[in-house]
């Protein structure tokens, strides 16, 4: 029962994730990417449990996993924002 | 902080993903949207370092060492790196999807099957992830070679590969004590991202990397199975799923299939090809003529492509738009969904330059109107401008949705020479009555006509 | 953890549900609502399994909403059908 | 058949419903959708049927009699009573939700709170539900008076049932054996579903049916969570957000807020409010002299309301529009977004006369070249092309969007009468220069128009 229902979260993230992104403008494909690179850093969220075991090599082979999925996220989602904080309006303007 | 606490954090963190790629969406959002994110993203990780019993060295560590490397990296990038800076996070987060994959193995004293499985796949997935994304660094950096590297019997061998992987995978999964299979498969998976980018041309990598993205999600959704966290599954898949699509779109805005980008070695072919249908005097023309046609234009229309790029014209650019502006000109940009070398390429120059982003108009908008602009100013664009497309039915990018740029009354060309772009053919528009060529690099010959108005 | 994974898939179903629907022409409206009304007689489900208890008076309660799911769900399908069966395109056009 | 099987056709079952209600969006492909989630509740109950230890003699005697009741009715139902159909659908689909918490509650000895809350939750809202929708219901049909019964004090009676429900459920679950406080509780919550609809008028009843829905959906997930099943959860939640949104829709079409609607007894004005700002002389027209105008026509735009739908005019318009078209014109309709009594009134009704759906124009895509038509016929509409919504600022419809129908050379307006419409309020176009009343039952005028032709 356990396993089903992490399955149904699954089918349902899928098609949330393909509603979501359907229609995005090509001017924001390049950011889009990025930013939703930086969400597949949550490994992150797993790397640590891992790090933390008392087992000398899960604990290392998490803490790689750490530094890893940290370069990610943080590279990530910095980069997209200095991307995005280009995206400016026509002064006056409202949002469209 | 107890569980539940945490599984509460967990459902907030998942919320603020889907609101922040939602966001990510729109221009006018976008930057919230991935503030958003980034706060689900920090909210989930502190919640997690509540755990009990954690070792914090080590943890102190990875997240030290990786921040620094993320921080330095993004904060020193050049705008016009970032395709490949993308390449390089995406790889490390399969690499940490394989690492979380294996260091949960070593966890598990006696493993079910299912178990096993979303394992492997987490491990595997993130080692072609991490590969296939370092090969996509190099090509696009030009570290190596951007040419697609094709030979004979491409498919057959990567089929082999992938056979392969899966044999490993069933005798790992059957005696899960001799690791020396999953030695071997990881060995393979990362030979096969290596083998998987290898024969895509340079200028297909956006794609690729989107491809690649979509793997990270999936592999980040395999440990979560593995390690039973939720929210990896989610957050995994929505970005599984959203790289699809994007791939999916951006194939579609280049008029190719999927597997037309991964296989057909697109961007070989590197002089003229195909007969040249129509030829006829080349008109050169100086910045200083131009500059009288310019003068007396009251509707200027801009195609920024791949050569804007290079020769970074995007500020000189946007000097020239004000001065046309302020001569009572009306000024819009024209972006081709493929301009450039990838989705979006040119937005991010023009941004970066201060250009507004309500006056990039897409392809569809400006094509039915394109007859009322006196003057087309080519800057570095060819293939996106290319008539071919539109009367050449011989020619390999026929079908292809193109800017109409000859239908201006007057069209600039600005590019160093007669040379064709990334697809490799002749561009019937340069021998066109309206057209005049600006040689020389774009930055120039922009600053020489910025200088001829001043 | 188990709770958790439900309110998960509660709170991925509102979201999707959300993207689905939104921007809907008003054309679609009334048999829009009557084909998600025929959805919510999922109750159906529920009751199946509760009307085949051992208990008389939990089987009894459970085959009263067997029934009246059902005329949801039967009634609702069928209606909906009938109202799109009339939509139609002048002949020769292709989907829109 | 295992449980882990039934898990499986339950997601099959959930991405069945998922890719339903995506197709039933769009009007290519909504009929199809409506089978593809009708399959996906197929299979999901055969699934569940094959459950060990089933009690079948009841089961199946609840499905004979209610799907012989639901499949009578959904055939007999003449297609203008749809929208009352779909309300006391919504009915029953809300009183299974609380017959199945109630049965939940029986079934299970020592219950925790986390189940009690949401067994409760289940029938406080199928109950709610199930009134709600019959008073929808009854008003719909016109078994009882469709106006809005509004008195003072209205909210704080309202409030007052919510809080004695909330006070009912806190003493339930402290002391489950004693079951008294349920029974008050689910007494309270069909007082309060009949309180809620109450103050609501008739024409406003497809917003509180879609909200209604939306709170069946609700309870089915309620009732999910209760008995641990997550296909309820999933499609439960799915049409409580779709119904919220579609509420939403709805509101914004009509240019009023959900508050507004609940509560403010829209409609109760029965005679004209406001000073008539513009009066003028009525020019009343006979079928034969409008004829004349048709038959010199070249463009006619047809904008039905209500009064089509009172007079069953459906098919003859249908026959109108044919002659027209044979004659030479363009023929188009124009659909205003509440136009009639239930969204989309008109489009399922014209469709029913066989009217393709690419003639049935939004009113965004006609205003812009209203100016163009020769002629507008108005049948039965009267608050959806009343100018005033336009240009006076006094008026209770000020600001909500309207069909320009003034707007067109000639306009036709069918009616029986001067008197007003829905919104109760006086209609200047009645009186401008280019309008012309066909007094009569709409029906019969049209029946003459089309004399006229032969
Ligand atoms: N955007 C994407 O995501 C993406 C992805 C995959 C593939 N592609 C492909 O890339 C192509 C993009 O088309 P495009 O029109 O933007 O570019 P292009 O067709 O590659 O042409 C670029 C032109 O810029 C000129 N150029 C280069 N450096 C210059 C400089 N310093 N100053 C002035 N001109 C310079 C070159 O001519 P000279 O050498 O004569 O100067 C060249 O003809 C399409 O074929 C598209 O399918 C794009
Ligand atoms: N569609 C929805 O979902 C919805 C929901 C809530 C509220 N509403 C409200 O309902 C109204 C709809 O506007 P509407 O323009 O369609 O209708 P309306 O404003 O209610 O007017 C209908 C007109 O039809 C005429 N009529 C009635 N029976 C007739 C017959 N047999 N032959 C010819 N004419 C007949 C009536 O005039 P006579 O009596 O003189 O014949 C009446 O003026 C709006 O105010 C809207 O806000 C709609």
């Amino acid at each position: 029962m356990d396993i089903i229902n992490l399955v149904f979260v699954f089918v349902l993230a899928i098609f949330l994730g393909v509603e979501l992104i359907n229609k995005v403008p090509s001017t924001l494909h390049t950011p889009l990417m990025s930013g939703s690179n930086a969400i597949s850093g949550i490994t992150l969220v797993g790397a640590l449990a891992l790090a933390g075991s008392d087992n000398e090599i899960v604990s290392i082979l998490g803490a790689v996993a750490v530094g890893f999925a940290t370069i990610n996220v943080i590279g990530g989602y910095m980069v997209t924002d200095r991307m995005l904080a280009m995206f400016k309006k026509k002064e006056g303007g409202d949002g469209k | 902080m107890s569980t539940e606490i945490i599984d509460l954090v967990y459902i907030a963190a998942a919320i603020l993903f889907i609101v922040g790629l939602k966001f990510l969406g729109s221009p006018a959002t976008a930057r919230k949207g991935n503030v958003i994110s980034s706060i689900g993203m920090a909210i989930a990780v502190i919640a997690t370092l509540f755990t009990k019993g954690l070792n914090f060295e080590l943890i102190i560590g990875g997240f030290v060492i990786g921040g620094l490397i993320g921080a330095v990296v993004a904060r020193k990038v050049e705008m016009t790196s970032m395709p490949e800076m993308v390449a390089l996070f995406n790889g490390f987060g399969g690499l940490a999807s394989l690492f979380v994959g294996w260091s949960a193995l070593k966890a598990t004293a006696s493993p079910e099957v299912f178990f096993l499985v979303t394992v492997f796949l987490s491990i595997l997935i993130g080692g072609l992830t991490f590969t296939g994304s370092l090969l996509a660094y190099g090509k696009l950096s030009e570290r190596i070679s951007g040419r697609p590297f094709v030979y004979a019997g491409q498919r057959i061998v990567n089929s082999g590969i992938l056979l392969a992987v899966v044999v490993c995978a069933v005798l790992f999964i059957q005696n899960p004590a001799d690791q020396n299979w999953l030695y071997l498969a990881v060995g393979l998976s990362l030979l096969l991202g290596v083998m998987f980018v290898l024969p895509i041309g340079g200028a297909d990598m956006p794609v690729v990397i989107s491809l690649l993205n979509s793997f990270s999600g999936i592999a980040a959704a395999a440990a979560g199975f593995a390690i039973g966290n939720i929210l990896l599954i989610v957050a995994g898949s929505l970005v599984g799923a959203s790289g699809i699509i994007l791939t999916n779109i951006m194939c579609k805005a280049m008029n190719r299939s999927l597997s037309n980008v991964l296989f057909s070695g697109f961007g070989t072919v590197s002089t003229s090809s195909g007969p040249v249908i129509e030829q006829g005097e080349v008109k050169p023309m100086s910045a200083d003529d131009a500059y009288y046609v310019l003068e007396a234009a009251s509707s200027v229309v801009v195609i920024p492509g791949y050569g804007m790029a290079v020769a970074q014209a995007q500020h000189v650019v946007k000097e020239l738009q004000e001065l046309l502006e302020h001569n009572g000109a009306e000024v819009v940009y024209a972006i081709h969904p493929v301009a450039g070398r990838m989705p979006g390429h040119m937005n991010v120059l023009l941004a970066e330059a201060d250009v507004p982003y309500d006056l990039l108009l897409e392809m569809d908008q400006i094509n039915p109107r394109m007859e009322t602009f006196d003057v087309a100013i080519i800057i570095g664009a060819n293939d996106v401008v290319n008539p071919a497309a539109r009367e050449v039915e011989s020619s390999p990018i026929y079908g292809m949705p193109v800017i109409n740029a000859d239908q201006a009354q007057t069209v600039f060309v600005l590019k160093r020479s007669m040379a064709s772009g990334f697809a490799g053919i002749d561009n019937p528009l340069f021998f066109k009555e309206n057209t005049r060529m600006l040689f020389g690099d774009a930055k120039e010959t922009l600053g020489n006509l910025v200088k001829a108005f001043d």
